[in-house]
Formats: C-alpha cells, structure tokens, sequence
C-alpha cells in the first residue's frame, strides 16, 4: 500500500519561486506545497519585506526526480539566490500517482 | 510659506515620524512585527488609490499637458539609467551586471516616495496637477528595460536576461495597481470615484504612516550592510537626487508644469525604485548584489529624499517659477 | 435616469471595472496576489457591515412589511433548488449528487453580488428596503438544506450527509456574521450605528472593490474549467440567473417592495452562492465535481450577474411597478 | 444621564455586543476563524492610534495636569502589585511565581479595556481629558517592574529574572506603538494630526468593534480553563477591580481630573493586562501557569469591567465630583 | 532519551481539516501543527480562495498510529478530497508523551 | 554531492521563539526557517492569539549539534514551555556549508 519515495524541501526567496515551481514541474514533480516563510542563513535576516521574502517548498517526488532537482539547484539556483534544500526519505499511500 | 516652515513640514510630518519611530524601533530591538500580509495589502491599497485618484483626474485633463510631463518623465527614465550605468562602471569600477542594476534602481521610480511628495506639495500649498500617477507608471518600467540592455551590452550578451524579464516587469503588481487604477479611475470618472473616496481618498494619508513605520524597520535593517555599501556608492546615492532632482525640476517647469507638479517630477528623478526594480533585477541579473542596490536605495536614498529631496525640489520649483 | 445610463451606471462602475480589472491581471499572467489572510479579513468586514446596516434598518421598519420580503426570499430559496434538480437530472442527465450540489449553489445566495447590487439599485436612484440584509440572510441556508434532501432521495439515502452539514452551515461563518451583525446593529440601533458608520458604512463600496479585484482573478481561474463544465450547465448557469430573475422581481413586487428592493430580491434569487454552499456541499457531498458548481456559479453566473444581472432587475423592477 | 440610561449605553454599544457575538460564535461551534495577521494589524493600529491622539492632545494640556495624573497612574502601578501579591500568597496560598505572575496582571493595564472606557464616558457626556494615552503608556510597566522583583524576593533570587525582562517589556510593541505614537502626535501636532484623522480617528470604534468580536471568542476559549482557576482566584478577579476602581476614580480625582478622566483612571486600575504583563511573565517567570493568570485576566476581569467596570467608574467619579 | 516515532503530515483541503484533525485525535494522535498552504497537484492550483485553501497538518505519532491514519484517509478521504499524505521516521526527545 | 545531516524541528510558543533561535545559533546552527503555526497538544489548543501564538522552526545541523540542541531544549525549554521537537535524517546538497 505505501511506496517509499522522495521528499525535497526548498526553500528560496519568493522572487524566483515561480520560476523555480515550474522548473520542478517540468522535471517530473506532479505537484508541490507552498508556505511564506521568514529564516536567516549566511546572507542575512530574511523577514517577508521588500526583497527578503522566502517561500518554503515541499514536493513527494521519485528518487530520479528528487535527483535531477537537486542537480538542477545546485546548478542555477545555489550560486546567485537565497537558497537551501534538503531531502527525505517518505512513506506515501498510493505513491504511483506522485511518480 | 517661509522655508523654515516648509522644513517644518517636511521634518514634522507624521509620515517622516512615523518613519523615524521605524527606525527606533529597529535599534530599541522592539518585537514590533508588521505582519507580513498585512504589509502587502497595505501595498496593495496605496498603488490602486494613486491609481485611482490620477485616472479620474486624467479624465479633466488636457492631453497636451499630460502629453508633455509623461514624456519629460521618460525621457528622463531613458538617460538616468545611461549616465549612471557610465559613471559607475567608469569611476565607480563596478561590473557590468551591479553597475546596470543600480542604474536600473535610479532610473525607476519609488511610489512611496511619490505619495509622501503629493501629500507634501499639497500641505505647503502648492497641490501637484491630478494626473501625475500616470506620470509615475509611465517611468516605471524605461529605466529598467534601458539598464538590462546595457547590462547585455556590457556583458557581452551573457547577462541581462532582458527578454525573460520585461514580461514580469510589465505584469508585476505594482504596474498593474498602478496602470489598471489609472484605468478603472479614467472610466468610472469623478462620479465613480465619490463612491469609493472615503476609502480610497481619505485614510490615504494615514495608511501612508503605517506603511512608513513599517519602512522605518526595513531601512533600519538594511543599516547593517553600509560596509558593503563602499564610500563610491554611498556618495552616489546622495549625489545622483540632487543632480536627479535639479533635471527634473526644471524639465517639468519647460513643460509647463505648476510648481507642485514640477517638485514632483523632481522628486520622481530623484527617487530610487524598490519594488519593481528589485523584483526584474533578482530574476535579470542574478548576479547582482542586493546589498548594494537593495542598501544604497532603500536605507540610503530613500529617507534622504524623505527629509532632504522634498523641500529641495519645492524650493528649486519655487525659484524656477520665478515665485 | 435613461435606460442608456442605466447601463453605463452598471458596466462602468469602480466595483464592475476592478473585477475585470482582477480578470485582466489573470491574463497578464500578473504576480499581483491578494494575501490570503487580507481576503478574509475583507469578507469578514463584508458581511458584517451589512448585517449591521440592516440590523439598525430593521429596528425601524414596520414587522408585516419585513415579514413578506422574508417569505417570498424563502419561498424562493424552496422552490429554486427542487426544479434546478429537476432539470439537471432529468434534461442534463447530471447524478444526483452533482444535480443536487448544483441545486444548492442556485438555490442559496451570493453577498457579494447582493452588496453590488445593493450600491448599484442605490447609485441609479432606487435605494431599497433597508431591511433587506435579513432577507439575504434568511435566503442563505434553506436551499441547500432542501438540495442535501434531494441528494438523499436521489441516492438512496447514501449521499447528502444533510444532518452533519447542517450545523456545520448555521454555524459557518457567513452566517453568523450576518444574523449576529443583524443582532449587534438591532440592539444598539441608529445611535450606536453612528459612532461605526466612519468604518462600516463609508468606507464599505470601496472595500467592495478591493474585494472584487482578488474575485476578477479567482473567477479567471476557473474559466479554465470550462471544458469540464459542458454545453448544458453553460446553458443553465446562463439561462436560470434570467428565469430567477423574473420570478424574484415579480415576487419582491408582490409583497410590496420598492423598485429597488424589489430589484434586489430579483439579484438574490438569481445568484448563485459560492461561500456558505461549496463549504457545505465538500462536507455532505464530496462525491460531487468543484469544476462544476463552482466554475458554473463563479466564473459564468457571478459576472453575468454583476454586469448583465443588475440593469435587468432595475429594469423589470421598474416595469412591473408600472413606472 | 440617567442611570438606567448609561447602563444601556454600557450593555447596548455595538463593542459590548460585537464581544458578546465573538463569545456566541465560540460556543455556536462556529468556524469564523479571524486572521492571525490581521488580529495582529488591528492591535497594532489602536495602540498607535490611541498613542497619536494622546500625543496631539498633550501639546494642548498643561504640564501640572498632566504631571499629576501620571503620578496618580503610577502610584496604583506601584501599589496594587504590592497588595495583591501580598492576599494572593498569604490567603490564596499561590506560590510566589504565580503569586507575582497574577500581580503583574492585576498591577498593569488592559490598552483595549481603556479604549472601550474612553468611548464609553465620551457617550455618556463625559468625555476624559485627551491626554489621557499618556497615562495609560505609563502605567504598563512599573507593575510588571514590581511584581518580577517581589517574585524575586519570594523565591530566594531563583525565579523572577527580571533583568532579562525588562528590556523586552519596554521594547515590546505595545510600549513602542503607545510612546512612539505619544511622540508623533506631539511632535505632529493638530495640523498634522487633521491629515491622518480619516484614518485613525474616525473609523476608530469600528475597528474596535471588529477586535472585540475576535477578543470575544478568544475570552470564551478560555472558559474552558475556569476549573484550573479555582474559587479564591474567580472571586480575586471579580473583587479586587472593583477595589481598584474606587482607588483609582478617587485619586483621579483628587489629582484634578474631571469626572471622565477620574472615571478612565479608575477603569485603568481596575483593568487587567494581556499583552504586556503576559509577554513579560512567560519569559521571566516560565514556571508561572497561564491557565491561571491568562484566564483571570481575559475571561473574568476583562469582561467584567467591560459591562460592570465601565458604568460602575462613571457612577463612582460622578458620585465623588459630587454632581 | 530519544524515541524512534512517525511524523504525518497532511495536506488537505481545509473544508474537511476541522473533520480531519478530529478524526486523527480519535485515532491516537496527542497533538498536531498546522500552517496555512498553497499548492497544486492532479486538482489545478490552489491559491487560497473560495474552495481552494489547504492546511498543512503534521502530527508525530507511533508507527500504528501513523498506519491507522493511512488507512482511515485511504478510505475515507482520497476518494473525493483533494489531499495527500507523507510520512517519515522522526526521533523525539520524551516521545512516551506522544504515544 | 550530496551530505548526510539533520533536520531539526521544533513547534514553540512565539514568546520564547526569539530566545530560542539565538540559542541554537550560538549551540551551532547556521540558519533556521520559521513559519507561523496553530496547534493543539497537551496544553490545550493554540490558535494564534493572546499567549497562543506558535512558531515551526526548522533548521539543518549536523548530528552534533542536533543533540546539543535537543538536550538544550529538555533542560530549559519543556518543563515550562508549550514546545515539542522532532529530528529527521536529510540529504543535503553542498551540506559543508550548515556544519
Ligand atoms: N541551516 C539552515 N536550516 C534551515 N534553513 C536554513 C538554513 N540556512 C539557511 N536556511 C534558509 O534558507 C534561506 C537562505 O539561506 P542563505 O542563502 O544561507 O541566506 C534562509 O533565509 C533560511 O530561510
Ligand atoms: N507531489 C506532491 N508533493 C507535495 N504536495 C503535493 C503533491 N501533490 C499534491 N500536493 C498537495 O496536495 C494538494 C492536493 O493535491 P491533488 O489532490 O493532487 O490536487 C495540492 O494542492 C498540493 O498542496
Ligand atoms: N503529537 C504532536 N504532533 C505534532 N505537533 C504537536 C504534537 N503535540 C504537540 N504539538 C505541537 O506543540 C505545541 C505545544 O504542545 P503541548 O505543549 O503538548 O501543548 C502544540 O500547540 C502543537 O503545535
Ligand atoms: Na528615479
Ligand atoms: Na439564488
Ligand atoms: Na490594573
């Protein structure tokens, strides 16, 4: 009944966010969810005002995608935006439909 | 009105008060949070209200005149951003992708500082013409299109994703507040508009305070990064108004602007963008640092032009008048 | 007034031009975002302003004339939902759960295209009945109880969990917003309304348009389900609005409403609701297709109503009174 | 004014009555949820705008009225957490933290309690003197001060880490929105205050009408914990406003006020804090249990004085004016 | 000190959250958190707006908790309910509070 | 690429949030994300007003520091304070930068 599978957690500021949210999407995700977030890292306070916006990410997706999304971060997003990523691993019910 | 009471009134306001109060509140590391969405929705209603209120005063305008000030608006919006790309590549030894995004913020216009100008010419006496919102869209978008050009040009065609960003500049919210309010205030006209001012016209002034205690914080936070800043950029974020100030004062006057509006061109010369700008240059020019053109704009320009850039262009429009 | 300006009165209001300006936003592919709390927090404000309004109305009113609009809302909110079901099983060939979840949309009504047409009715002379918020809020819950009956019959007595729903939909927020606004405004009455009319009266059309802005893009949103929804239902959420309309005006004529009330009573029996129905209808329901109802009752029967809705009561409401 | 008149004014204002529908919505089971957010934005605009009123007013006061009111509000600061630990360990035998926890409360003052008395005496034809604000502002700290250094004492130096506190109490937003609101307004003056008035004055009782609705279902959460409380606290909350009404409706008046002042002075002593005092307790004395300060404060004391309180203080300082 | 437990998490339409978050209770779980989302998936975007908000649910529970919930939801909620549900193993510090 | 680290969450009441951030960056945490949460546990339901306010912190450190903060948190934070905290195993891409 339950498939093991992927969970990404991304989060980054708002202003690449949709770029980012189709860019997962055509990478394979069938889907996401989305949180305003405020958090500090290594370029400072970010507190939901012009320019510090964050946007907390989560999307069950296969180990390939989990894969190529992580590559796909570290790639274009890492070195110019406000960041950060981790995944885990999930349990979901009916995981066909999220590969 | 003496120029001690126009400072008087530039310094007292309750909206450089309540900018101030922002401020301290940073430094006495108050809890005080302005939520996030409220402080959006607060954006929201200011950018559709001087929509609003300039489309229905474009509807009892002579087209000639608007004509006039929208293109000395723009003209400006096209050559603030070139000599500011130049001489901050040139004298400032700035990259190409940091140099176009901080021409990129001088060359737009910030619709905070916008409101503060309108509600302050108003309170000295010298009310700026009804249609200048349309004014303020309409520089909103060239200085940002003209810099991403000279970013790509600079970067030989590397950088400057221009073609990826002008799309979300043009469809950003603060275009489409802005031009659809002109637009929805044009068509209702002042009859629509008597509907809808005791929530659109009245409080206006007093959400503006709000909005400027919340702006007090994030100025105050930028504060932290003026090392970044370096002493070229921070000079340039004095310099460049004053310069900004005096071409749009006087291109105003020669369209035959009254003083209030001519003040006002000034002031929009002079102000720095911190919303539209930031939000094409995160997506254009990634590179870019915010602690620069983010910090030099916002913790520097902006409250300069709050206490020091609105009684300058009143007093440099009083004396271009002749009055 | 000209049956012309009338017209213009309608599609070139503030409230009408910021719903298309929300559709035009849609399209641009805009960021503009209404913060979801904001949203809220506005139709909260909505609805309890205008049971306030009319709880202090009904203090003054005389109790036979309340007592008929209230029948006749009722007697609508009955009669709508069994032929809407009728309809759609028989000639759409709809189950019943959706059939009747459809019913309940029709049946029940919508604030927010009650208050437009309360400003509208207003605008073109005809103020109606300040009684008239406590015939929205007896017309909210008695068809979609009546619906959720249907269902169960429909399916054997498997769908329509109607007693869990129910309470859920008494209790539900519009609801108590409006019946305890009505409350609140009776007992304290047109003093007390004074010392809040500068926050729940004046300021009330222009909220309304903040409002309809964030419902120009949620509507937009879901001309994307068209496909889903079918020729049929296209049809009816067309055809029914105009049919209500008639038998609501007639009926508000009847029992001795003004024009404008009577307008609005004919507003009321053709809108169908998108607040307090979907809520109940996801609960006592689920088998039944959101791209349905509510694409039907929000993206294609809310607009015709504001723009096509509106002048068409006015006007029959001012044929039937013979004036 | 009657008596019997000036109760219906206390138990009929729509304040009373939006608070009662927020305690019948709570035990309706209703899903009216009021946005986190937005609860959070409507604090932040009654404190600063009680704080810019107080302040515009200020500039018009002498400095001895003034001066003596503050020494009057600071003196039952002082004194009410003294005695009030001092019943409270000795014959409620509460443990020093919750002993001192519960003084802070009693000792400090409710900003929405003192709102709804100063529309409340305005009502009834009294209105308090317009400096009022700033007694307020001076009030909500000296008790918290008091009553950390008695819990000090109480537990051998242990609890009570008061020094860590503080700074958080005088930098917490209601302290920086009443005293930076004082400032503004005083430094603004009338003619600044006349721009923001469409905004912070006049919808000001609308907008309490909306927060109290939400303190209402609030307060009703809390009355789940009234087994917690026990009967020597319930009878606490209930007895010692009444104590501090007539302490602080006396030394009202002794110090000069006029009876609606008195009267405020009196709601002020009477008044419990839930925002200040809590804040301060949780992080200084954690081992405290708000089960027991919290729903003292906010679901006895705070609706108590709003429907006893406030006649009752009205009553007293008529009574002592002798008029 | 720690405790091998289940953390579920929950996205669901809010219409049926109150429903849900009492089901869960009665199913075992002590507790739970929940945040306001965005999201989209196999039912198109959800935004926040009449019938469109989501709730974030998570709840950390033991492994038979967590696979009653599973099952309730399976059955009861995925049919007609746009929602979905991961889980993953969390450590706790004093989990016996939590079982 | 990718490291192996923790993922440390914690509900707590927002009076102590402030508090409780500069605690874990000073125990060794190099950045958090914090969302705004209601929730229900022992203490009753907590629906964000008065008293009532939930903060969800999450940050990525390394097993080290996740036990320096849990033991934290036992010690100081859960005898007083409306709190609960969970730790999960995370991939991290460029991880050398939250150690
Ligand atoms: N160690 C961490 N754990 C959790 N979130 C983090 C961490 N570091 C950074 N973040 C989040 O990622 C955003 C950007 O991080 P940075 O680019 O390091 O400033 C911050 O605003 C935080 O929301
Ligand atoms: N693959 C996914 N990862 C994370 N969240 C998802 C995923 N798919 C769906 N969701 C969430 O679950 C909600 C309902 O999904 P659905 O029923 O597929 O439309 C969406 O609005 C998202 O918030
Ligand atoms: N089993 C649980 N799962 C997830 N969150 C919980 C759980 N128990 C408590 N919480 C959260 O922790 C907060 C404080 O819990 P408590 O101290 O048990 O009242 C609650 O308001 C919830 O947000
Ligand atoms: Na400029
Ligand atoms: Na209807
Ligand atoms: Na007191």
């Amino acid at each position: 009944m339950a498939t093991a599978l992927k969970l990404v957690t991304i989060v980054a500021e708002e202003a690449v966010a949709a770029r980012l949210i189709a860019d997962i999407g055509r990478l394979g995700a069938t889907g996401y969810t989305a949180t305003e977030a405020r958090g500090e890292g290594s370029r400072g306070k970010r507190v939901g005002r012009v320019g510090e916006v964050n946007l907390r990410i989560e999307t069950v997706v296969s180990p390939a995608v989990s894969a190529a999304i992580l590559a796909l971060l570290a790639d274009r997003y890492f070195p110019h935006h406000a960041t950060i990523a981790w995944v885990s691993d999930v349990e979901v019910v009916r995981g066909e439909k999220y590969i | 009105m003496e120029p001690a009471e126009i400072l008087r009134n530039a310094l007292l306001s309750p909206m450089v008060l309540s900018f101030a109060l922002g401020i301290a509140a940073h430094f006495a590391r108050s809890d005080l949070r302005f939520p996030d969405q409220v402080y959006s929705a607060l954006s929201i209603y200011l950018l559709f209200a001087i929509g609003l209120k300039g489309g229905a005063a474009l509807a009892s305008s002579s087209f000639a005149q608007v004509a006039g000030a929208i293109a000395a608006g723009v003209a400006l919006g096209i050559a603030i951003p070139v000599w500011s790309f130049a001489i901050l590549t040139r004298f400032g030894r700035f990259d190409a992708a940091n140099a176009a995004a901080i021409a990129a913020h001088y060359g737009s216009v910030s619709a905070v500082t916008f409101i503060a100008a309108i509600a302050y010419v108003q309170a000295v006496g010298h009310p700026a013409e009804g249609f200048m919102p349309a004014v303020l869209a309409a520089m909103e978008v060239p200085a940002i299109a003209v810099a991403l050009l000279l970013a790509r040009a600079g970067t030989g065609g590397a950088g400057g994703d221009w073609r990826a960003a002008l799309p979300e500049v043009l469809a950003g919210k603060s275009i489409v507040l802005l031009v659809g309010g002109l637009c929805v205030g044009f068509l209702a006209g002042p009859a629509g508009m008597k509907a809808v001012a005791p929530f659109f016209v009245d409080p206006f002034q007093g959400v503006l305070c709000l909005f400027l205690l919340d702006m007090g914080m994030v100025a105050a936070r930028r504060f932290a990064d003026f090392r970044q800043v370096g002493r070229f950029l921070a000079v340039f974020a004095l310099a460049m108004p004053v310069l900004h100030a005096v071409a749009g004062v006087w291109l105003g006057t020669a369209v035959g602007l009254g003083p209030g509006g001519a003040a006002v061109l000034g002031v929009l010369a002079a102000s720095a963008s911190y919303i539209a700008a930031p939000a094409a240059v995160r997506v254009a020019l990634p590179e870019a640092n915010p602690g620069l053109y983010l910090t030099a704009s916002l913790a520097i320009t902006f409250p300069f032009n709050l206490i020091v850039g609105l009684p300058l262009c009143m007093a440099l429009a009083r004396a271009f008048a002749g009055s």
